[in-house]
């Protein structure tokens, strides 16, 4: 029943459980054993290969070394490799994260690794998917900047230590990977849900003193899919690499957009 | 699915039961204490308006919040949308409210004895 | 193998190449300089906002708004730090034009810079600046630059093919213009013909085919590698500029060759040879706090000299300055190096020199056109801003500086132009049959090919250039370009095919060598980033020339032209009789100050 | 068990809160049945809170009191870290929601005993 119940909470990927965190020792001279999931959007299954095994070696490494020393057709995403633009997460034994800065030690077990394209989000092909529909959904939430003055005008004095731009700041080095997105069961079990990210975008707009916006914010986060789907299951704020906390932020939300319903005047 | 106003139902429902479970709980633990008899609960609450007026209260807002509850279990982990969810809360709601507006009349109201 | 005959057509106004600050902005700016009705689209090679190096800016931006700071004194300090070789009038735009764009990206745009306490706006000073002048949002100010205007074009009807390579600029039939450009939609591997009245190449250059290097994946010099097929000119392609601190995590991950902060070494940081020995001052009395330039070429002497940390680098080493404290005021190069297993503040860690920005570029003019009809370049892809060396700073400042420029003349210049040109069709047919050539090859991965490219370039036009070595590069370069050709990929599946787009990023990469050698080569003197063992000397300032490379007849033509000091003659300024000649205090650097966090 | 994406305390807290709040749900018509049997049947409630000597449903019943004190406290726990900006503790309040309902499950065990 209570096994049930977990896994009724939302669909998951086949993973591979592992819930250790610890950095394992380095051992050199020896394989690791990655299965690798291959298909496209109707599908696929897992591969397996063999990887050396390097002192210092990434997730995306292992992908890589795949790619151009085994099998060349398959696909993957990255840009930076250095953790600030978001392009390369993938779910690493089960775990939604950043390849480029995961450490192979941080995650191996008994050297092993599984592999697989982010989770709820569709599938492009092998381990590369479809950041789309979470763009859209920054933007549904009202991500976008909401102007009152223009180029000619002075640079706004802001002080730091204001409480709102230190509400601000607090959310603002999101790279949008789509950890956080992956990590929550309640994306997964609602599609319309506008997730852990958008929201905190969402929310850092709205303590943006320039920002002119905050009805239609309100209003943005308020509708069908928004904050208050939100149970604070905190896997955003636990697995987000850049250790922000979207789920801080969304009770931010809540908090505020309670308030403006029960005091419309405000 | 939760939008602003359902999820204020639930929080306020839940704000306004917590007091009274609370009280509840006092009130069982003391109870159980002496083993329970339906001639103990009775002389305690019947003809009593404010025993009324708490279990009533109790029972509005424990019918709204479950329904809201379980409207989200079943939405998230049933995929059930629309009329047929809206359904469901109501009658969740309404089957709450009757059960526990019964049991309400049958603890408190005069002359049943 | 048989030309694949599925190729999609595809019309727009405006289109626009890459989203980093260059091709966001333009995006924006044509928006609202186009006539209405007019369709703009922007492809990229990867996710829109998520690729380039904009995203990757970590020390900030040059703005003159900061406390006695002008125009003027930004403009000087860009020509000398050039060695008097930028296009001056490129170069004061750049200034001018950065104190608008600064203001439109906070008021606009939505970014916010780091403040004071007081509220106004934080100004770091770098290196080879003589005024606090650059803005910044904590060290992730590309982050905070790139996710706004991401936002902002999202937000717009703006037409987004995203995984969508360029392969080719193809002209028209007399070659007078642009007609169009030929794509790879990645995501299924078909052809796709963009015609267009205007293009704007803003695919942001990036020194990759280096052994170190900094620039994210996606870029490999495909926009340079397109411009020079189709006969245009490109400068200063020799001057490439190398960032000291590249972390060294050895051959098997892509994270060797990523910016470690160049305010380690300001804060004190030590640099330590492989027998630990703090060498730096056998070179110059600045120890590690010397530029840019020298520390590269220090550090790439002991490596030469065979002094060097396990994996051939050399060591950083920050724990005499309190492992506490450099937890504190170096977090996230802290634990940067964490996630890769290197323990920064503890401990020590190898570093090497990494190339890092081309300041060479295709030749264009002060409002980006170039001298085809309808193709724009602004970026890092455009030449002439910087000269010999590019100050920290001034890089995002020139990429979202002149793609608004680009944006607000291409929204002009499209009301020109009344109809779509037609392409060259057997310029198009030819650079299908081009991309698809390793399908009719051997299989086998280009990845070796790839080392051994960026070994050559790495020991030969590298930080220590001569005439032997260069040489000698250009012939290995010839040699690797012909083995490539002969290196196939297996054509049956396209969809998503990385070994493909590997074969045309190294393909693009070859190209760019091989000019940036014969540029190197024809250079003979030593200005900026460029050094040559042989000439080591700066040669003489009032006949400074800029070298032109340009394809001919399939022939890499090298020339050199007179730099025109349309604004200010070696040895003049432009600031105002009176004016101290540096408003930045002597750098005696307390700890945790970092004085040279250029970028 | 618990998938890896899970396995962190404040995941914990939620699932109990959504156990206990199904487990009260299905619990509470039970309830207002045995209660309203005061209306109709009053010798059946008797025989039936007679019962609560026995061992198993005393257990059951000390299951959902330590039920309703898990939720409540998990419920109380959302709504400060929803409405009292004092944020950066939930992982404490996780802990401690989980300890006090034992405790007064343990009192509620102790007293009936
Ligand atoms: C690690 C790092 C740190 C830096 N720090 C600073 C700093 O602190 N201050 C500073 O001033 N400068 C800094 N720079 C330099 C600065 O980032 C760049 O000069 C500038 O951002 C270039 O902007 P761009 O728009 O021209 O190109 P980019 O931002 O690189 O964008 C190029 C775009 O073109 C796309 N593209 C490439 N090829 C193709 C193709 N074939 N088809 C379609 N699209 C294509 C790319 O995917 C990308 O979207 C830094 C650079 C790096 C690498
Ligand atoms: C008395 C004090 C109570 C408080 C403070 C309280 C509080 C809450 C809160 C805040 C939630 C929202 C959880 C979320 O969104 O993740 C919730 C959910 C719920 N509650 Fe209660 N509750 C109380 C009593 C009850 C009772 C008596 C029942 C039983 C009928 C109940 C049944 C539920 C259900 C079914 C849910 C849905 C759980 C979920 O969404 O995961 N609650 N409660
Ligand atoms: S909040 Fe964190 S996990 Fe989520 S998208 Fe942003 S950086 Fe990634
Ligand atoms: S994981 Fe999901 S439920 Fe809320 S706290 Fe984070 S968004
Ligand atoms: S590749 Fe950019 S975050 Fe990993």
């Amino acid at each position: 029943m209570l096994r049930k119940l977990i896994d009724s909470v939302g669909p998951q990927f086949e993973a591979f459980k592992s819930q250790d965190e610890g950095l394992g020792v380095t051992e050199t001279d020896k394989n690791i054993d990655v299965s690798v999931w291959r298909g496209g959007p109707d599908g696929g299954s897992f591969q397996r290969f063999e990887v050396p095994k390097q002192d210092n070696q990434t997730i995306l490494d292992v992908v890589a070394w795949i790619q151009q020393n085994d099998d060349p057709t398959l696909s993957y995403r990255f840009a930076c490799r250095v953790g600030m633009c978001g392009s390369c997460a993938m779910m690493v034994n089960g775990n939604p994260r950043w390849t480029c800065r995961t450490h192979v030690n941080k995650v191996l077990k008994n050297d092993r690794l599984e592999i697989a394209p982010l989770r709820n989000l569709p599938v492009i092909k092998d381990l590369a998917a479809d950041m789309d529909p979470f763009f859209d959904k920054w933007r549904e939430a009202g991500g976008v900047f909401h102007p009152t003055k223009s180029r000619n005008d002075p640079v706004e004095e802001i002080s730091p230590l204001e409480e709102e731009r230190q509400n601000a700041n607090a959310g603002i080095e999101c790279i949008n990977c789509g950890v956080c997105y992956a990590a929550c069961d309640v994306v997964a079990g609602n599609p319309d849900y506008l997730g852990p990210a958008a929201l905190n975008r969402a929310w850092t707009l709205l303590n943006d003193t320039r920002d002119c916006g905050s009805q239609s914010i309100l209003a943005a986060v308020s509708r069908g899919g928004g904050c208050h789907n939100c149970h604070s299951m905190g896997n955003c704020a636990h697995l987000c690499p850049n250790e922000l906390s979207p789920m801080t932020s969304i009770a931010g939300l809540k908090r505020v957009t309670a308030l403006s319903f029960l005091r419309p005047g405000n | 699915m939760l939008d602003l106003k359902l999820y204020l139902l639930q929080r306020l429902s839940a704000l306004v039961m917590a007091p009274l479970v609370l009280g509840h709980l006092a009130v069982i633990i003391v109870a159980v204490q002496n083993g329970l008899t339906s001639e103990e609960i009775l002389s305690r609450t019947q003809g009593s308006f404010w025993w009324a007026l708490l279990y009533g209260t109790f029972v509005v807002a424990v019918s709204v919040h479950a329904a809201i509850g379980l409207r989200v279990i079943v939405f998230e982990t049933l995929k059930l949308k629309g009329f047929a969810l809206n359904s469901l809360t109501w009658a969740i709601f309404l089957g709450l409210f009757f059960m526990g507006a019964r049991a309400v009349w049958a603890v408190t109201a005069v002359g049943a004895t | 193998m048989p030309l694949k005959a599925d190729i999609d057509r595809h019309d727009t106004d405006i289109l626009i190449l890459g989203t980093g600050g260059a091709g966001l902005f333009a995006a924006l700016h044509a928006q609202t300089s186009a006539p209405a009705g007019t369709k703009i689209t922007i492809a990229v090679k990867g996710l829109i906002g998520k690729c380039g190096c904009t995203r990757m800016v970590q020390g900030g931006y040059n703005v003159a708004l900061g406390p006695g700071d002008s125009v003027e004194r930004h403009f000087m300090d860009t020509i000398v730090g050039g060695k008097w070789l930028p296009n001056q009038d490129m170069a004061w735009r750049l200034c001018e034009q950065a104190v608008i764009r600064v203001q439109e990206l906070e008021n606009e745009i939505g970014c916010y810079f780091d403040r004071k306490d007081d509220g106004t706006l934080d100004h770091k000073a770098f290196a080879g600046q003589t005024a606090d002048r650059t803005v910044h949002k904590g060290d992730l100010t590309g982050i905070e630059i790139i996710n706004r205007l991401m936002e902002q074009v999202l937000a717009r009807p703006v037409e987004k093919l995203q995984e969508h390579r360029a392969i080719a600029l193809i002209p028209t039939k007399d070659r007078s213009a642009v007609a169009g450009v030929l794509f790879v939609d990645m995501r299924t591997g078909q052809f796709r013909f963009v015609r267009t009245k205007t293009v704007l190449m803003a695919t942001g250059g990036g020194p990759t085919m280096y052994k170190y290097h900094t620039p994210s994946g996606d870029k490999t010099m495909d926009g340079l590698a397109m411009a020079l097929r189709i006969g245009l000119p490109l400068r200063d392609m020799e001057m490439v500029q190398f960032h000291p601190t590249g972390l060294l995590g050895g051959e098997g991950t892509k994270m060797t060759g990523t910016v470690l902060e160049e305010g380690l070494r300001g804060a004190g940081g030590h640099l330590l040879n492989g027998s630990e020995h703090r060498f730096m001052f056998d070179y110059d009395d600045k120890g590690e706090r010397a530029t840019r330039d020298v520390v590269s070429r220090g550090i790439y002497s002991e490596m030469r000299k065979n002094n060097s940390s396990p994996n051939g680098g050399v060591f950083i080493s920050m724990s005499h300055l309190g492992v506490e404290n450099v937890r504190q005021d170096f977090s996230g190069m802290v634990k940067r190096c964490a996630d890769c297993g290197f323990d920064l503040a503890g401990s020590k860690v190898e570093v090497v020199p990494t190339a890092h920005y081309m300041m060479g570029g295709v030749v264009v003019d002060p409002d980006t056109r170039t001298a085809m009809e309808g193709l724009y370049v602004a970026g890092e892809d455009a030449g002439g801003a910087h000269g010999s060396n590019r100050l920290g700073g001034n890089g995002v400042a020139n990429s979202t500086v002149y793609g608004g420029v680009a944006g607000d003349t291409m929204g002009l210049d499209v009301r020109k132009m009344t109809t779509l040109r037609d392409p060259d069709e057997e310029v198009l047919t030819a650079e299908m049959v081009r991309a698809e050539h390793p399908f009719s090859r051997p299989e086998s991965h280009p990845q070796h090919l790839r080392t051994k490219l960026q070994d050559a370039m790495w020991n030969d036009v590298g930080i220590v250039r001569g005439e032997t070595g260069l040489k000698k590069g250009i012939t290995q370069i010839q040699e690797i370009s012909d083995e490539l050709m002969e290196t196939g990929v297996a054509g049956d599946n396209l969809a998503f095919n990385l070994s493909w787009h590997d074969w045309l990023n190294l393909r693009s990469l070859c190209d760019i060598s091989e000019v940036i050698a014969k540029a190197a080569l024809a250079r003979e003197n030593s200005r900026g980033a460029h050094y040559r063992e042989d000439f080591p000397d700066q040669g003489d300032l009032d006949t400074s020339y800029f070298t032109i490379v340009q394809n001919e007849g399939d022939m890499l033509n090298v020339s050199r032209e007179p730099v025109e000091f349309s604004i200010v003659r070696p040895g003049e300024t432009v600031l105002p009789e009176g004016e101290p000649e540096t408003l930045v205090e002597a750098p005696s650097g307390p700890p945790g100050q970092p004085q040279e966090a250029a970028q | 068990m618990i998938r890896p994406h899970r396995s962190h305390p404040l995941w914990l807290a939620f699932i109990l809160h959504r156990i206990s709040g199904l487990a009260l749900a299905l619990f509470l018509p039970v309830h207002f049945w045995v209660l309203s049997l005061m209306l109709t049947d009053r010798e059946r409630l008797d025989g039936f809170l007679l019962l609560t000597e026995n061992a198993v449903v005393k257990l059951a019943e000390l299951g959902l009191v330590f039920l309703l004190a898990v939720h409540i406290f998990g419920g109380l726990r959302l709504l400060a870290m929803e409405f009292l900006p004092w944020t950066s503790r939930q992982k404490t309040a996780a802990a401690a929601a989980i300890g006090v309902s034992i405790l007064i499950s343990g009192t509620f065990l102790l007293q009936a005993i």
